[in-house]
């Protein structure tokens, strides 16, 4: 274990930036989004619009959480943010090169729908990026193992997907995405099927490898409580269209543990987002 | 040995139902698209169902199911069919081929220089006897060169792209692929009666139906007239069935003996004449024994029946 | 499991791979029009060049290979002079009924054989077997027994399609996810239900793409039904033409057929996207 | 949208839907291998039976159908005295090469046509015209290249059968969901490793599926091409013994190759759950 | 809405049966899980033990919660409820009725990935068990619009699946599976991929449909204050393999409201779960 920890560990010290940096005139954001709108024809219909004028700057090494109702537009956002969907209007930009439309291996992703390849192994799903890097094999197969007992599936290695629980779909997606080592990681849902306890052990785990990494995370979550314990700044977006409602800078210490939850700066930020998405037009009528 | 129920002969009123008459593309049968076309059946009083097959194969399914009433063939079909249904008989000599089959030779001067070429020619009783024929010549079979089984067309095109040094085709293959391949026409049928056509029925039919046959012939006999007698719409109303211009039936035509009523009384079945079908007959049946195609041997006269021809 | 020896000495700047844009090299994303249409273009112009390069070089005897100019001529002339208008009506006619056939048979053998494993062993030794064996073989016997009118031609034309809608829809059927029929029974659907709420419709993309490549086969077997006493068709006026050595005419013949099969696969395509609204629109 | 009606006087003890449970009807749940047995047996004999009944009863000549004892004493003679052995190995031969070409030039093009689009209109039309051509017309064209030795014999089976392969892969590429794609995006996958490692284990399946469907269609054009200067095989007998009226051949023949299909079927479906094991196992 | 309400308001007065009801002899549980033990057999390696000696009573018109770590055996467990995996061995019984490996309407499920038909427009999926009780189309039409208006997708009713959020596809399954009216709805997280709010409300109308109607309900959930909130017992499963590790009576008043979270009893309750989900065997390790 003490030899497997080294990959979390050989990072330099994260510098982590305040948002006050901003202020510098060659800063750099680690992700922008810039004026992204996104509508869909459908067949017969008007166009419907999805994204109205987004506009959003994460900064390198920052944890951002993205919260809304449902359907008001966060999983387009992220694919827009990844490259896959192309945006109608407007750019993104990380480290100030627009990659709009191209996906890359710099932003890893976790699909709100898992997605494994069935025709893999668990083993074969985590290690299916490290190929493209021309890692050695000896070195994939330490990397995999390392993530797998990260997310509690050592055992499960050599099963295929149809042989798992969704909450352990869930996990494997999520270690093939780690192990990936992207600089900005994209984050669809990746908790929601999985149990408070393992939820946690897992929230612990992603808060540990931001504290000792430099990476950068953006993560959809429904859990409000979730996105404060983790990130330093949440977005609560708005719907019909989807836009950026508020922003929520989490003014909590750097290094959290659960108890945190329980202090009364947290229950205040609570209230605030739970309050902003109330006031969210209500959609549901019996 | 296997009898086939006619339906069409067996009915009650035979004026009544009509003739079914099948012939397929070759171009000795121009008489009887003729014959159709100029109404000459009609005329004589006579229904008569016409079918058209584009292969001797498929004709011959359908006449030895009890299809057809009358079916136009050449005597090496009728020989292969005759061993299956031996009421099967020949009732009236189309024609000979008169130089439209034929061998074409590259470089070849004589029968002997065919040893060991390579020869393509179709799996079929005609053209094997042909060959035989011409093989004989210089004392060869088929073992002592190299055959290639291939379709008269594609025999043609081989011998064209000159993929082989002797080809049995059929006109217009037979000059055409000559010419390109560069080489000539070695052996032929002209002046020969080694590939007959004729017309079959079955004894049932040719009992129950005599009249109806000799107003039929007497039709397809004008029809041979005209033809021979190189009437414009004649090879029209042929061109029309085969698919080519009037022009083309008369060029082909000219490798072909048409047999009118009158040489088929006299000639066709008359066992002293040498090129009397008779002679055709003997060698085709002795070829299908050769070639394993027919099982036991056949007594010629069991295979024609010239009561009709020698009733008018 | 905690025996591995990771070193990763993260060189800082990782380099990262990207996917570069590409217009022509896209998967699933927009294409643009005009290009599919110029190289729509291009495919059907580059033979049609090539064809006439070799004709007109003599590569090949042009009694063999006449030039595509002769070929057209032949064409206009076989429209004035021979009637191939009613050929084409005739031929498509004969396989359209045979297709049809075919696939009212073909279409529900396939789904009971994906949707039951009883069905499936009933049938899957004759779609094995019969599948195989060539058609021209059982022309006797469908002359005796339909005689030769139409219906053995479209018989041939049917036997040649059936057991590959048969197959072809059966495989579709295996890749329902079990999850839609277990929807349905926990809704109180019965196994006919599932069949025909479930297994239908979603097998019903991959029917319509069956029936797609199979028409091509039914045209395939003109040639052989109308070897069986006909006086017309297309299929007849090749083996007819090829009799005589007019292969300008044996040509257009089956560049029509080619024309016709466009249509037809062009036309399907374009009635499977209508009848499928709900499915990915992959292209554009 | 409040502006409905709604009046459930609920009966209290509703109605309430099951499935019956049912062992024969039974959609994607066990199945007894005893059963399977028995009716791949009853699929076997009935027609068996059929064709002993019809032939016996002389319901058709004899020369068009003996009985299968008569069929199968002239395959014991073919073996004996005409080296029938040698006729199976040279067809299977020719059907395999033809088949392999067929595999390797028809897989890849439908795995570019399903992937890209532009491929896709470039070769659509050339796959929508040429597939519905009959590969008789270019036998004569064949034979001028290929000459008439086993390449223009491999080249019709393969000509039958490469489109086939081409559209039916490209369709069931097209299935393949785009998630899957994204997910090799965002994990640094280029366009090339897209289709190398998504893409070809994606279809798979489908095309071991494309493959079993298609053998047959390689059977079925042997015939056609043993037309073209044979001295052997299945196809070439065939033509044979139907020339010279030989039905107890040629049925013996054809029952021949059906038997080779059912062994290819089933051998193909077995080897196809070996390579699949990630697959849905749908029976059993 | 007044009318419409009257779907929720026309039905008998619930009998709320309380636990001990079970001394009678004669009494019939609605849904008995007898003996039920599950193992999959894996090419190549040995069984697989997923469920061990299942035993559970649920009581007519019991709302009951199972909770679990992620791949214990609790998605297994429901299918084999509905009928719809068969057990290696037991038996399942409903209204004393044998009912193992037979489907019926009687048992409404909501399944973990959803699972709408793509070729079905939302109303259409939801109208699809109606179809099998050949119920008029005016009364369909009615009871998908309220079912629709209840999960807030009214606006949604022609739209294709495929032109949804994971969220708007979770609640189609729910409307699809709560306009079929189950005597017994079996529910597989069903409001995972929910926000924080949506889920309320969708709670809140659960309870209220519950209340006023004979429903008994099995729900998977991950979310152990939902849990507490809507049942009446819960379920805890522990794993490897899949057993009942323990039975919490949640003794909260009847009609509950939002406000039952902070009450004292609720957050024992609570407690006492997480301590039970934390004792079972921790399956991550980093
Ligand atoms: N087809 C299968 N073959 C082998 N093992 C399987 C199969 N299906 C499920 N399992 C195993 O059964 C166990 C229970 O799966 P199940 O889906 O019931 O879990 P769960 O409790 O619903 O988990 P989650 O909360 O993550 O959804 C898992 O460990 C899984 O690996
Ligand atoms: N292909 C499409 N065509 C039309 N509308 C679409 C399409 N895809 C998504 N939408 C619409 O876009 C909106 C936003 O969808 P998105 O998946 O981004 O929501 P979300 O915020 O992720 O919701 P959830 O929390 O439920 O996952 C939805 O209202 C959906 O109906
Ligand atoms: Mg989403
Ligand atoms: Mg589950």
């Amino acid at each position: 274990m003490e030899e497997t920890n080294s990959i979390i560990m050989q990072v330099q010290d994260g510098i982590h930036r305040s948002y006050s940096d901003l202020s510098s005139p060659d800063f750099i954001y680690k992700l922008e989004v810039k004026d992204i709108c996104k509508s869909y024809s459908t067949r017969g219909q008007e166009k419907i619009t999805v994204l109205q004028e987004i506009n959003l700057q994460i900064l390198p090494r920052e944890f951002v959480c993205l919260v809304g109702t449902s359907g008001c537009g966060k999983s387009t956002l992220l694919n827009i943010m990844a490259g896959l969907i192309s945006p109608s209007s407007g750019e993104v930009f990380v480290d100030g090169k627009p990659v709009t439309g191209k996906p890359g291996s710099d932003r890893g992703m976790v699909f709100q729908g898992y997605t494994l390849y069935p025709w893999l192994t668990v083993a074969q799903n985590v290690a299916f990026g490290l190929q493209f890097q021309k890692m050695p094999k000896p070195q994939q197969r330490d990397r995999v193992c390392y993530f797998l007992d990260v997310v509690g599936l050592g055992k499960f290695a050599h099963n295929y997907p149809k042989q798992l629980s969704g909450g352990m779909k869930q996990r494997v997606a999520i270690a093939r995405a780690l192990a990936n080592e992207p600089a900005l990681l994209l984050m669809d849902e990746p908790f929601g099927a999985l149990d408070a306890q393992t939820k946690e052990q897992m929230q612990e785990f992603l808060l540990n490898l931001w504290e000792k990494t430099q990476i950068t995370i953006v993560m959809i979550t429904h859990d409000v409580e979730e996105a404060i314990y983790l990130s330093q700044r949440v977005y609560l977006m708005g719907t019909h269209p989807g836009k950026i409602q508020l922003e929520i800078p989490i003014q909590l210490p750097e290094y959290r543990d659960l108890d945190i939850k329980l202090s009364s700066e947290f229950v205040d930020i609570k209230r605030q987002i739970i309050h902003g998405l109330r006031t969210e037009r209500t959609t549901i009528n019996f | 040995s296997p009898q086939v129920t006619n339906n069409s002969s067996n009915k009650s009123s035979p004026q009544s139902q009509p003739l079914v008459s099948a012939t397929n593309n070759w171009v000795g049968y121009s008489s009887h698209h003729v014959a159709v076309g100029k109404n000459l059946f009609s005329g004589e009083g006579l229904k008569v169902k016409d079918l058209f097959f584009q292969s001797g194969s498929e004709e011959m399914t359908a006449f030895l199911a009890g299809k057809i009433d009358v079916g136009w063939f050449s005597s090496g079909n009728v020989v292969q069919m005759a061993a299956k249904d031996p009421s099967i008989k020949i009732i009236y000599l189309v024609d000979y081929s008169n130089g439209s089959d034929g061998i074409i030779g590259r470089g070849i001067k004589s029968p002997q220089d065919a040893k060991g070429k390579t020869i393509a020619r179709e799996n079929i009783l005609f053209e094997k006897i042909l060959l035989q024929a011409y093989l004989q010549k210089a004392g060869l079979t088929e073992k002592d060169v190299v055959i290639k089984d291939l379709s008269a067309p594609d025999a043609g095109a081989a011998f064209a792209a000159k993929k082989v040094d002797i080809a049995v085709t059929y006109e217009p293959y037979l000059s055409q692929s000559a010419k390109i391949g560069g080489g000539e026409v070695i052996f032929s049928t002209k002046d020969t009666n080694l590939i007959a056509d004729v017309v079959i029925a079955r004894d049932s039919l040719i009992k129950s139906r005599k009249t109806d046959l000799q107003a039929y012939f007497r039709a397809v006999d004008k029809a041979v007239d005209l033809l021979n007698a190189g009437d414009e719409e004649a090879l029209k109303i042929a061109g029309t069935k085969l698919g080519i211009t009037a022009k083309e039936v008369k060029e082909q035509l000219q490798g072909v003996k048409l047999f009118d009523l009158d040489s088929n009384k006299s000639v066709a079945f008359n066992k002293d004449d040498p090129k009397s079908l008779i002679g055709n007959l003997k060698a085709t049946v002795k070829g299908a024994k050769e070639f394993n195609i027919i099982s036991q041997p056949m007594e010629v006269e069991s295979l024609y029946d010239d009561s009709i021809v020698k009733s008018m | 499991m905690a025996n591995s020896s990771l070193k990763i000495p993260q060189p800082s700047p990782r380099k990262y791979l990207y996917l570069p844009p590409s217009v022509f090299w896209s998967i699933r994303q927009e294409f643009p029009k005009w290009l599919s249409l110029l190289l729509v273009g291009i495919a059907l112009i580059v033979p049609l060049l090539l064809w006439t390069a070799i004709s007109s070089l003599n590569l090949v005897p042009p009694i063999f290979l006449p030039t595509p100019a002769a070929v057209m001529n032949a064409g206009i002339k076989m429209f004035a002079e021979d009637n191939l208008t009613l050929d084409v009506i005739v031929s498509s006619t004969r396989v359209l009924a045979g297709f049809i056939v075919a696939g009212i048979i073909g279409v529900p053998m396939g789904l009971a054989m994906g949707t039951f494993y009883s069905l499936d062993s009933l049938f899957a030794p004759i779609v094995g077997t019969v599948r195989y064996m060539p058609v021209t073989g059982f022309v006797p016997l469908i002359v005796i027994w339909l005689g030769l009118e139409e219906p053995s031609k479209i018989l041939i034309i049917m036997l040649g399609v059936v057991l590959y809608n048969a197959i072809m829809v059966a495989d579709a059927v295996k890749f329902i996810p079990n999850e839609m029929i277990n929807v349905a029974y926990t809704l109180g659907a019965t196994r006919r239900d599932v069949v025909f709420k479930v297994i239908i419709p979603g097998a019903f993309p991959s029917i319509l793409d069956t029936l797609r490549v199979n028409i091509s086969g039914a045209w395939n077997f003109l040639v052989i039904a109308e070897l069986v006493a006909s006086q017309n068709g297309l299929g007849f006026k090749i083996i007819q033409a090829q009799r005589f050595l007019q292969t300008d005419k044996v040509l257009f013949c089956i560049a029509l057929i080619g024309v016709i099969g466009l249509v037809i696969d062009y036309g399907l395509k374009w009635i499977s996207q209508r009848l499928t609204p709900w499915a990915d629109q992959i292209h554009h």
